[in-house]
């Protein structure tokens, strides 16, 4: 899911940076000091998301859980993924420091929208919960392919048939994604349903 | 000799050390058992824990075989039969109970053995029924106190009907009136186990021999007459007990 | 497990200030990500490259590291000639090969290695801890640096948290496999790490304000830029500056 | 009576439940420290830790006052007063450890009181000498055992030289030598403080004086003479100790 440096053309590579550093600054101003640690936490465990490796046919993919993020912290989400993106730079060199703007909008968008737009879902009946949680996974994903296909079809119109490609494979991920993510909401919801901001926490 | 049957569980030689560190940290560890009632005592940090994870084929020892019924012990699929048969739980019942009821935590097991939903829920119910659990089915195991959850995570392991239990310090953080209700749950069991405490008191009622690790390796106390000594201290009269 | 195998050594780079590194290695990579010429990408490349032989980094992990990187380039290597297009064509038996394909693709391989170079050498010889102090004094937002920081620090707890979760569950028969049982189950081993990190923020939050804390990390040590460092920082803004004039005049 | 100085903490009909339950957990708590060593027990769940978070202003009580040395805790203010007297040592040393190395994790509290980085490091560092930890200094803290934890823990509190410590369950997973080396510690330092503990032993080794909060309420236990009652148990030659 990450673009590595070297591949996107400046324009695009400035573009996504202008969009991520404002998409982190309302992030971060939504974000008061008692809520942080919270942040925080999340943002390691997203980080730790990526290190689960799910079967999937003969292989197995690693998840990212941009949606279910969104769904928890809204606009919040946005500097959490970044922080976590820059972690996986550093740790394993996925991605990197230039390309950060791009991925970060591309995993971080989509997911903030996703969760936006279908939290109030969540307040429904057990089955609006499911197909939020399920949608949440999926569309983030699938936007974020989206992304990344636009991304690199931007920076040089020979990169379309690539840029299908990587959709196109992307498919059963985003459906195991939305399975995920609709089974830990029904989780949060069974368990602590104030994480999803269902009922309102002491604070 | 040869025509006995070999015991349930045999610790040839183990040796293992952590990965990074220099020094050995269990040595030549020689076991067995088969239907014994098992202590295991030792200083923080002196490997006991660790021993239950190499038993259980969660880290590798460096040297040594550990073998089951008389068979080696080494191929993934030996693994997975000998995960069968032997139950542990966890020093931290929080790192072991992870469904969101209880009902379907200890189905768990049960289901990834084969058993049909139906009868993994009737083998959880029984189950939970035997420690005294009835009403905790629809409970949602992350709010349990620190007892329930002990007790939760035995039935987790109970359901998967092991022949031999790997207990680590079960005791711990256990009120008096719940640690006596697990002393009696043990002593109820017909089963092998091992546990490790560092209560005494607890091993004495629950366990008829007792080893020691220490430096690395494992001895057998010996079994000296049971003792007596004094006692003191203050605020006798509030209702107490040794060693929780 | 996670770790920063390269931040420990005793070479001019481990020693060097996080922010001259933060600093150099940003603006270098830039030049390198931003060119479109192949010789700047070439001497960018050999010049990371030095840089990279400098932090001395443990060959057997380093190599890992760069194969992981190159999985993609060399995805990009064998599809771009075949699906680039362009007018450049080559007609190899039924396979029709572009070469303008071919010579992105190989340009996207010397950027990709040359940054990653750069990022290896420069930044990952600094731990996260004082990356992130030096990101603080470079007048990054406070609460980005802080967010950086912790979940740095809570990232070791929470996955040894999930490995022993996972590890319960191989003990109780799990086997993975392709069926809603493994998504199901992954998901409540994720979801119950997601919740005790829910709950262990609020103590920590907790732990932190009982010893005084109201939003600002002080860092112990407060390091003094020496002259090694400005002489640093002098030479790699050089070299990027001229690698970024040469790429102006060559689009090439 | 009136000119006799306050004393440091007073409680004060102190009424709590947790939010979303109905039956409330402590009722018409009084007590009042100033310089005893004191110890506080009851059963699993019963609200010791909820006390506790009552009195550092972690929770806000339903009803009733807290006094610190006279004066009512109120306005953010005091509570920030009342946080710089008194060290709370966490149930789960886990949470108290959130620096990635012991040296700075101990500064932190320091640094926040103002103390520039030479002087923080320096009472850091004797801080760590003081509790026997002197060369942990440079360890990353998630690394350190579970009795290594608690004691550092216990050092980050003390670097900010509180009058009176609240301590939760510290003798909890200790071994026996980890737990004498803690009630040295203890009886060394010349600190008032409040243990939570099921292990009545060390009660008896660190205080004198010992509550039970028991249905909601708080009550002295009858300090009666020093009581002795017979002990039995097997393996008594295995040196040993009760209450760990
Ligand atoms: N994954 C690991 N890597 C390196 N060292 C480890 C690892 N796990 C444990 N250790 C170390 O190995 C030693 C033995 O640990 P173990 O958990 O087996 O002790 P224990 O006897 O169970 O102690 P306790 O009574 O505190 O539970 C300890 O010093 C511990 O720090
Ligand atoms: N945030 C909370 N919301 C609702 N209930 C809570 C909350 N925190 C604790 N409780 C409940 O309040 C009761 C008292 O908890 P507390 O932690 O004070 O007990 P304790 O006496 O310290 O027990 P232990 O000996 O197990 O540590 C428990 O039943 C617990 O489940
Ligand atoms: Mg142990
Ligand atoms: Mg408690």
């Amino acid at each position: 899911m990450h673009i590595s440096e070297g591949i996107l053309s400046t324009p695009v590579l400035a573009g996504s940076a202008v969009l991520t550093v404002m998409g982190t600054a309302v992030g971060l101003k939504k974000l008061d000091y008692d809520r942080i640690m919270t942040v925080s936490l999340l943002s390691a465990t997203f980080f730790v998301a990526s290190l689960i490796h799910v079967p999937i046919g003969p292989g197995s993919v690693h998840l990212l859980l941009g949606g279910l993020l969104g769904l928890i912290l809204g606009w919040g989400a946005f500097p959490a993924i970044i922080v976590a993106l820059f972690l996986q730079a550093i740790f394993f060199q996925y991605g990197g420091i230039i390309v950060l703007g791009a991925n970060g909008l591309n995993i971080a968008g989509p997911a903030v929208l996703c969760g936006l737009l279908l939290h109030p879902m969540l307040l429904g009946t057990r089955k609006q919960q499911m197909t939020a949680g399920f949608l949440a996974g999926f569309c983030s994903m699938f936007f974020s392919a989206l992304l990344m296909a636009g991304a690199l079809f931007l920076s040089d119109q020979g990169f379309l048939k690539v840029a299908s490609l990587i959709l196109a494979s992307h498919f059963p991920v985003m459906i195991v994604e939305g399975l995920i993510t609709m089974f830990v909401v029904t989780f949060l919801v069974r368990v602590q349903p104030e994480i999803l901001s269902l009922t309102t926490s002491p604070q | 000799m040869n025509y006995e049957t070999p015991p349930l569980l045999r610790l040839c030689n183990i040796s293992y050390s952590h990965p990074g560190t220099s020094a050995s940290l269990l040595q030549d560890i020689n076991f067995s058992i088969n239907r014994e009632h098992v202590g295991l005592i030792g200083p923080n940090g002196c490997g006991k824990t660790t021993l239950f994870q190499l038993i259980m084929g969660l880290l590798k020892p460096d040297s040594g075989t550990i073998l089951l019924e008389g068979n080696a012990v080494t191929k993934s699929r030996d693994i997975k039969k000998l995960r069968r048969k032997l139950g542990f739980l966890f020093q931290h019942s929080d790192d072991q109970l992870f469904s969101p009821t209880v009902l379907e935590d200890v189905a768990f097991g049960p289901l990834n053995l084969g058993l049909s939903p139906d009868d993994a829920r009737d083998v959880s119910v029984q189950t939970l029924e035997q420690l005294g659990l009835k009403d905790f089915e629809g409970r949602i195991t992350h709010n349990l106190s620190g007892g329930e959850k002990k007790l939760v995570a035995l039935a987790t392991i109970l359901a998967m009907k092991p022949q031999l239990l790997l207990l680590d310090e079960p005791s711990n953080n256990l009120d008096p009136a719940t640690r006596e209700r697990l002393i009696e749950i043990l002593r109820g069991l017909d089963l092998a186990h091992i546990i490790i405490s560092h209560d005494l008191d607890f091993l004495a009622a629950t366990c008829t021999t007792l080893y020691t690790v220490q430096d690395g390796s494992l001895q057998r106390c010996e079994q000296k007459q049971v003792h007596s000594h004094e006692h003191i201290h203050p605020y006798g009269d509030y209702p107490h007990q040794h060693g929780t | 497990m996670i770790s920063e195998p390269f931040s420990s050594g005793s070479t001019l780079f481990h020693c060097s200030d996080a922010r001259v590194k933060v600093i150099g290695g940003t603006v270098l990579s830039l030049v390198l990500a931003t060119t479109t010429s192949f010789a700047v990408a070439m001497i960018g490349f050999l010049f990371t490259s030095l840089l990279l032989l400098i932090s001395r980094p443990s060959p057997g992990l380093i190599l890992k590291r760069i194969a992981t990187v190159n999985i993609f380039t060399l995805f990009l290597l064998f599809s771009l000639p075949l699906t680039y297009g362009g007018a450049d064509i080559v007609q190899l038996q039924y396979f029709q090969i572009s070469l303008d394909g071919m010579r992105i693709a190989c340009l996207i391989a010397i950027k990709t290695n040359g940054i990653l170079f750069c990022f290896l050498a420069l930044l990952a010889t600094s731990s996260t801890v004082s990356l992130g102090h030096a990101l603080e004094r470079l007048r990054l937002p406070r609460k980005l640096v802080f967010l950086l920081l912790f979940s740095y620090r809570q990232l070791f707890v929470i996955h040894q948290e999930y490995l022993r979760l996972h590890r319960a569950a191989q003990l109780r028969a799990f086997t993975p496999s392709n069926s809603l049982h493994t998504y199901r189950t992954y998901s409540h081993l994720f979801g119950m790490t997601l919740v005790k990190s829910w709950n262990r923020a609020e103590r920590v939050h907790q732990a932190m304000i009982l010893r005084g804390f109201d939003g600002r990390l002080i860092p112990l040590k407060q390091p003094q830029l020496r002259k090694s460092d400005y002489l640093l920082l002098a030479s790699l803004l050089l070299i990027s500056l001229i690698l970024a004039g040469f790429s102006l005049n060559n689009p090439v």
